[in-house]
């Protein structure tokens, strides 16, 4: 997994690519916790497109920086999502609990 | 133009045909308890799904599942602790267990860890929004067999997954 | 916008750091000998590169050397019969032969077929345009060390390619 | 391995896609010398777009279809060969000896 933030006024897109499994979900979750928790920033995006697996310590990781970012009273937008993330997400039933969109382009713009 | 498909299993030029083996062994991997061996795992799980022809959701259904309980294993009857081993036979089923013909894919994972506590193994209800608790469930919901035992000192989990619907799904009371 | 790159390499949760261990296995595997197993070998084996940080064209390099070495034992040491056993052992090196640090990927063919005739073992002239005869030479241009042995019964082959080129390579003479 | 023909007036294009190894080369093998030996079809065209591996048996079906087709005196025409393809070609020191093209279009015009 690989994991690249892009930070701007307001907001910091992180592009993730990879596998989140469990060699590599507590990198994302560090990364996440960060921006939320500590530096407070507003809206904290994941561009998931390149992500080709996650496992259920990366859902975990993505539910903890939820939780922080409802705490915070900041968001958290999933965007990019391919077949195998949704699956998941499906599975977990947690593809009503996030904010998820199609693009970066809808992401932004909500 | 006209389109016609040649695909056809053959053997390799020289190669006997395959001989009837006693099993199906597709291969067998032993891996020691490191997070950063489950991605090999992954990749050699989804090729051999490949071979048997599994769709695609399927596919990635298996490897989710294998993935899973490889990381229970780390986490729980290892404790996290790194270097134990671990070892995962995949075999091509052709008849179920009923004898009625089909093709399925079998995993076995083996570990020497603690013997769990079957009252923990029903996994927990999604309404309550925490991390953790998935993994069981992702297993129970993808494979039409899911069996834990205890034999020679070692933690045993029997997965079967069948490329059509078996008549005979076993799983966990509670599913 | 700023990029900041966060990769790092970090163990799970939960999960104690790594401790010493005797060997840096990363995976073994065991499969018969069936050309149809060779594609899960090529994939497990193109993700312990991917785990080690070898560029795509030494992944490349690996995988159709181990293939290739495969396809020899099938073919050669088993002669096409099929269902024998074969063993692929996949270690990380972390010094090479002089003890200088490296990072290297060691791989361990073994099977149990006839002893292979080392005058044979030299691969042929590319000049000569006919089928066959390709893969030693593959291998050969491919890797950092070649080394085939006889021990316990068995023909073993070890390979291994460094992510920087060795100081020491080992290149069979006539190379 | 997957191999599918199109036959038209005075050529056949095989598409060819996944791993041409040890397990497959026999099928490509068939295909190829029925065409170019039985056939004697004038120019066979090997579209390798979705070849993602192919092996030293897999470049001796190829060399034993060139030879094949020299004896026949038609063509075997390579085209949309990969990275991977193209390092094995090399390795074989085939490159030169094959008609090999960069696509569909430039193949069908040589
Ligand atoms: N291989 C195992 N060995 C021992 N206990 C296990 C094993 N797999 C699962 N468990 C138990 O079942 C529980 C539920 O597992 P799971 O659904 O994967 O969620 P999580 O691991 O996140 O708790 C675990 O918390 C653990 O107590
Ligand atoms: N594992 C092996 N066991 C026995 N003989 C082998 C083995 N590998 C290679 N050889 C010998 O070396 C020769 C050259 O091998 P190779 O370059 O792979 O081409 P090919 O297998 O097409 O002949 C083979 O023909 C065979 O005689």
């Amino acid at each position: 997994m690989q994991i690249a933030a892009r930070a701007s006024d307001g907001f910091t897109i992180f592009d993730i690519s990879g596998d989140i499994d469990l060699a590599h979900s507590p990198q994302m979750r560090k990364a996440l916790l960060g921006e939320i928790k500590e530096k407070r920033i507003p809206r904290v995006y994941l561009n998931m497109k390149n992500v080709r697996y996650i496992d259920s310590s990366g859902i975990a990781s993505l539910v903890e920086g939820l939780k922080a970012s409802r705490d915070a009273g900041t968001r958290l937008i999933l965007y990019s999502l391919n077949n195998s993330v949704r699956e998941v997400m499906q599975l977990s039933r947690l593809q009503k609990i996030f904010e998820i969109f199609d693009d970066e382009a809808q992401a932004l713009a909500s | 133009m006209q389109g016609t498909s040649l695909t056809e299993s053959s053997t390799a030029k020289g190669i006997r045909p395959s001989e009837p083996v006693s099993s199906d062994l597709l291969v067998r991997l032993q891996m020691h308890s490191n997070p950063d061996a489950l991605c090999l795992v992954r990749a050699t799980v989804e090729r051999a799904t490949e071979l048997l022809h599994f769709h695609e959701t399927q596919t990635r259904a298996i490897v989710r599942s294998v993935d899973e309980a490889l990381a229970n294993v780390i986490r729980h009857a290892y404790k996290g602790k790194s270097g134990l081993p671990i070892e995962i036979t995949c075999k091509k089923l052709r008849v179920d267990r009923n004898g009625a013909p089909v093709t399925g894919l079998e995993i076995l994972l083996e570990d020497s860890g603690v013997a769990l506590d079957p009252a923990k193994l029903k996994g927990r209800a999604l309404e309550d929004l925490r991390p953790g608790g998935l993994g069981l469930h992702f297993i129970y919901q993808s494979m039409d067999e899911v069996e834990f035992s205890h034999k020679n000192g070692k933690n045993q989990l029997r997965m079967v997954k069948y490329t059509v619907p078996a008549n005979t799904v076993v799983k966990p009371e509670g599913e």
